[in-house]
């Protein structure tokens, strides 16, 4: 067992964090300030993702032969965890959950037209996936894909179909089955372009970010667009959501707020003059959030190497997927509680301690806990994969 | 022992069920959120007009004199529909000018009562803990006393005709009243968690009119303020618990209520255990206060529940309810953003345990 | 609202307390330290026990007609309080829960035999519900009672019997429809005098206290020692697990636990010559522990004055249950962690810190989280009956 | 980066289990607690013949030289099993008097490594704080070191050859090896939660051994302490996890499996959690050490979490297994009662937490 990085692994760290700072300047930042453009889209976002694809990050862990680097998951790890830290809204499901599916599953007019694009850093795509109706219920999804001819029909609405606003294509989940008693046997994925008539989007505004409905009225693609076979579109949904779950808990942006305040109490005085971190209550809750980012370090880590070696196992990953989305949420009350009733000011306004980043964090801190496959739904996976306890039957 | 509500206490409830009940339909909350200002001018008017401004204030001053507990089922109320309405800073800040500036302020109170003038009180400094001496300072000269320091999170300050707050004197501690509209006091407007309109105040040798330089006037005032505080997330806790409960019965997934999911229906059950404990200490302390016995223990129990089950209760309903939980279309959000808020006003759990833990120390050592 | 004790009520407190200094004597602590005697039954235990009977005490909230006080709720509430933390083994399930069942329906031979000893403090019942198969699930017991003549032939086993080791009887849930299936309308109660042959026990030594296995073989009794209708026990199960459930959670014991692990650590030196209650880790437990009590309190007192008030929710009683068992547990984690090393010495040995008690208590704390009703059963009932929510159907 | 045993390990691992495995059957332990002393003579033998018990001393002390990390996997094999044999005190005091004490003790250790000779740690003393300066004091005349003060729940103190004992000198904390049966050593037996047999330990002027007067190495020989108890714990606590699985899983009420329940399946799932976070946290640690780099912050991490997770999983693990659970004649109960021994071993989580918040003070003040 050996629980540090290589020199290897040391050196790819060193020089994410080095690249990345050229990346996150002055201007994008300022860019960001627009609640339209916090998780990117805007022309400076726009500018530096693509120069991260021309310098072969995006490409990063792909295969060689679509250009990319064949970087371990241990490796692209690290790569997540900087770009993370950094603060870019580098859209990791385009980069590492989508595009891997469409280059393996996609016609070659998608690998051509898609594919290239994503990896050159001029492509994002927003998922399609949730319904009204349908949340953590997938299988029930009813936006209706008919064949017509050549081409396909779609009709629907679905929800939460973040960064829609901006994204290139949307990754649509359809039933193509009209039989919804299917359920996940009866779906099919699509690729859409954002340009495509009858597609439109309304935004959501949320607790903390802007998100968006997106309808699709009578709206006419090409087969080419359908990725996948047929009504087996469920295994490609699936298999994106578990590519997904390690980077929803990464370590390094929730260390980096654990260095900010901890630094920020060093450096904040209190009436009798001394430092706030000199408060036991202060030491207490910086001490719980310590405790438990050595946890979370080390499950993020052991994922990445066992994905490196092949052997991830079901539990351990719906135990890091529900370890890491309730901790943070904890981690931020523990920090916010650090700043008393500082912690509820804004960015922007006087008096905002760490421009505001942890009161916005605390937001949508929630929104994992539900999101990617909701937390109850991991602990069932957990007893039942883990631990080999049955399942009622319902 | 009676844990039931005095004739006068239902009536004020319903009461004020009513006024707030009818104005805090969503659509109308939205249309005061496009606003500068988190504040609904008439339904503040129409507090007044039905006596509930002056719930606790002496009847020489305009109002019904029924005491610190009662007022705390308006501010229950307030919390349970988060009405734009500063009931907080407004009606405890007035019950103690009441209470220590006496006849002098009897104008100043009578406008309160019927919402022609509005209160503050500042607790909290940058950087300060709560309960320890503030920074801000109290000179006095021959003119009286000058003021000179910063407050944060000072709600409406803009608005009112007077801030309390609290500063230091070579003699120890002490309150005062200042005028916030004077040119001494620089006023920056802080969007905060729950877009009440507050802010960073600083005091520039603000001249200031001394409340009480007994130490104990000071804590009984945060003690009220904690406590109101506490009383609020009563029942803005009940009534996101009340959400959950009924859009998890509603709402399906697989084929049945999403609260026949025994997880489900447990966090939910959780919720209640936590908004039961919170109300009940919460009414032990604003029992305490309501009758004049010292208070700061159950009022730092109070707070630290607060902290707690705004936490708590916050974090499952939105979880509870997915993503529709933090759609600012669907009223939950309101709740969450005001838990957040309440469980940090006057101080954080993590601060008041400490601050308890102390008091705990003194009482143990002889 | 008025959350003081009136002076009758306060009278009343001081009363019970200084009275339970004159049964908690030496001789009765001694006695106790036996493991047999730990729970009552020894010689000094049943003289102090029928002395509180000859006082009054035991029909407190007892009719008068039966020779009653008639207390109220609260007032009981505040006599259990005292007996409690006086340390009395007083066996409140058969005063307070079986005795007044047994008045009611109970027969004229059982009312004259047994409620008027009960009384005198000259009996304690043993609880026999719980089987090898049927724990939280008592509607399906399977202990069979047949009638034969004028006598039921009672045969089964039972588990946790406790106190069963000195009881003078047994009040035992049997089956008397032969169909399983009929569950709980099947179910019919006896009281068994513990000298009956057919009758046994045998010890179950758990980690903390003595329990019992019983036996039940061809053990023959009159159909005068059946209580209630045939097939109608259910509702005296159910009606006695309902009174119980409030004293289990008392809250004056663990008051006294916290006031006396805070005096301990303000009498105790650390190697800085300063006290351990000066450490901010030690007053953090403290408080959290203080806070957790007031709640418990509050708890208590409500639902003792809404018993009064005869208008107790099931609701509010599942939370109480529920809330105070698992704040038991915490109590006891928080003050041993207190201890530290010392927190896990047993009693009568060299170093133990008060007399071992929290480590016991710690040692038999989780009984309640699934005795009694288990918590899991009470959040059922709380979002159904509190929060109107939907079950399962199974 | 690498998360996989080495075959050395492998193959400790493997032995450990079934040597431990064989001899630690219900029967077999309730005839052991029976005895005196909690202690499997026979088993220690044979972990002996094995050649486990030097499997982190030196191969010049016959043993196997495999490191710390490696005698960590034969200790969480004695958790797993709860096997009656003080691998603790005895293997980590052994480390510690070979790496400090040199050639000298070249013969105890060769005893140590052939089951010949037991040591231990005393770690504690009554009332104080586990890493403050000890009030145990040593003072050096020509005849060499005297020790005078008490240790609190030393393990296996009456069998032992020799006992490590941190103490107080004019020019600081300094580690120190002492012989129990000298008559100037008092002991008194203790009964304690885990049925170890430990004693109360009176030290009035004893001779003593100096091993080190560098305090870092009293730390390290604290965090190895702390680490080896963790790893105790992971044994404990993973096996305690799944035996609420496989029981929850057979045990029928409603005519279903309990495990089938979603509110148990989950409460066995967030133990599932908490022994893979306390075991991340305790490698984390355990190959620090074993490196022989800083390793205190990771101990006390993988301390506080020990307290939590032997904690939580101890109660999740008695109340869904209902009242057998508690039962002497089920094997749970024995697991539970290490699992308590374990959270206060070395400290408790509150304490450890105050330690590692002043550390963390430390590393960022300037």
């Amino acid at each position: 067992m050996k629980i540090e990085f290589t020199d290897t692994q040391k050196a790819l760290q060193t020089e994410v964090r080095e690249y990345m700072r050229d990346i996150v300047t002055d201007d994008l930042r300022e860019e960001m300030k627009n609640p339209e453009y916090f998780e990117g889209g805007g022309p400076v976002f726009r500018e530096k993702f693509a120069r991260m694809g021309r310098d072969g990050w995006i490409a990063l862990s792909w295969p060689s032969a679509l250009g990319g680097r064949e970087a371990t998951p241990m490796e692209q790890y690290i790569f997540t965890e900087e770009v993370m830290a950094s603060g870019f809204p580098y859209p990791f499901l385009t980069t590492d959950a989508v595009g891997p599916v469409l280059a393996e599953h996609g016609s070659a007019s998608i690998r051509d037209e898609v594919v290239k694009t994503i990896l050159q850093g001029e492509t994002v795509v927003a998922i399609g996936y949730s319904e009204p109706g349908a949340g953590t219920d997938l299988a029930s999804l009813t936006t209706r894909a008919k064949r017509d001819g050549d081409d396909w029909v779609i009709n629907g609405q679905k929800m939460w179909t973040s960064l829609a606003n901006f994204a290139d294509y949307i990754w649509l989940a359809a039933r193509t089955d009209p039989d919804e008693s299917k359920k996940h046997k009866g779906l099919t994925m699509f690729l859409i372009p954002a340009d495509t008539p009858g597609f439109s989007h309304t935004p959501v505004w949320t607790l903390g970010v802007r998100t968006n409905a997106t309808y699709y009225e009578n709206l006419r693609i090409p087969d080419r667009y359908r990725v996948g076979e047929v009504n087996r579109g469920w295994k490609l949904i699936t298999g994106q959501l578990n590519r997904e779950r390690l980077s929803l808990v990464n370590h390094g942006p929730v260390e980096a707020l654990y260095r900010r305040t901890a630094q920020w109490a060093a450096e904040t005085a209190l009436s009798d003059g001394s430092m706030l971190i000199s408060r036991p209550w202060v030491q207490h809750n910086l001490a719980r959030v310590k405790v438990g980012l050595d946890a979370l370090r080390m499950m993020c880590l052991k994922q990445a190497w066992a994905m490196t070696e092949g052997a991830l196992g079901m539990a351990e990953a719906s135990a890091a997927k529900v370890y890491g989305t309730e901790f943070f949420v904890e981690l931020y009350r523990l920090l916010l509680e650090i700043m008393g009733q500082s912690g509820v000011i804004c960015a922007d306004s006087p008096g905002a301690v760490l421009q505001g980043d942890i009161e916005h964090r605390y937001r949508v801190g929630s929104i994992l806990t539900f999101g990617g496959g909701c937390n109850e739904i991991q602990r069932d996976i957990i007893s039942a994969a883990g631990l080999w306890m049955p399942r009622a039957e319902r | 022992m009676d844990f039931s509500y005095t004739e006068e206490q239902q009536d004020v409830i319903k009461l004020a069920q009513q006024i707030l009940g009818d104005q805090t339909e969503p659509a109308a909350l939205k249309l005061i959120e496009e606003q500068r200002h988190r504040f609904d001018e008439k339904l503040w008017q129409d507090l007044a007009a039905s006596g509930l401004l002056g719930v606790a204030l002496s009847e020489a001053n305009g109002g019904m004199a029924f005491g610190f507990e009662t007022l705390c089922l308006l501010i229950e109320e307030v919390g349970r529909t988060v009405a734009p309405v500063p009931v907080i800073p407004v009606l405890v800040s007035a019950l103690f000018l009441e209470q220590l500036g006496g006849e002098a302020f009897a104008s100043t109170l009578a406008d309160v009562a019927t919402g022609k003038t509005l209160l503050s009180s500042a607790i909290s400094e940058p950087g300060a803990e709560v309960r320890e001496t503030p920074t801000t300072r109290a000179v006095a000269d021959e003119e009286g006393w000058r003021l000179w320091g910063t407050k944060t999170c000072v709600p409406i300050a803009e608005h009112c005709a007077g801030v309390l707050v609290a500063a230091q004197t070579q003699g120890g501690v002490a309150l005062f009243l200042v005028d916030p509209t004077t040119d001494t006091v620089t006023l920056q407007r802080q969007h905060v968690t729950c877009s009440e309109s507050q802010y960073l105040m600083e005091l520039e040798g603000t001249a200031a009119t001394l409340l009480s330089d007994v130490a104990a006037d000071v804590t009984a005032w945060l003690d009220a303020l904690t406590v109101a505080y506490a009383t609020m997330a009563v029942g803005v806790c009940d009534r996101m618990m009340r959400m959950s409960a009924s859009y998890t019965s509603e709402r399906q997934q697989f084929g049945v209520p999403v609260a026949t999911f025994q997880a489900v229906g447990h966090r939910v059950a959780d919720c209640f255990i936590d908004v039961e404990c919170l109300r009940l200490v919460t009414q032990q302390a604003a029992s305490l206060i309501d009758q004049g016995l010292p208070a700061t223990d159950a009022a730092l129990s109070a707070k630290i529940w607060t902290g707690d089950a705004t936490h708590r209760v916050s974090q499952a309903s939105q979880h509870v309810h997915g993503g529709i939980g933090v759609d600012r279309d669907y009223p939950l959000f309101r709740y969450c953003l005001w838990a957040r808020q309440l469980e940090l006003s006057a101080g954080s759990s993590a601060e008041m345990t400490a601050c308890l833990g102390k008091r705990i120390e003194s009482q143990f050592s002889s």
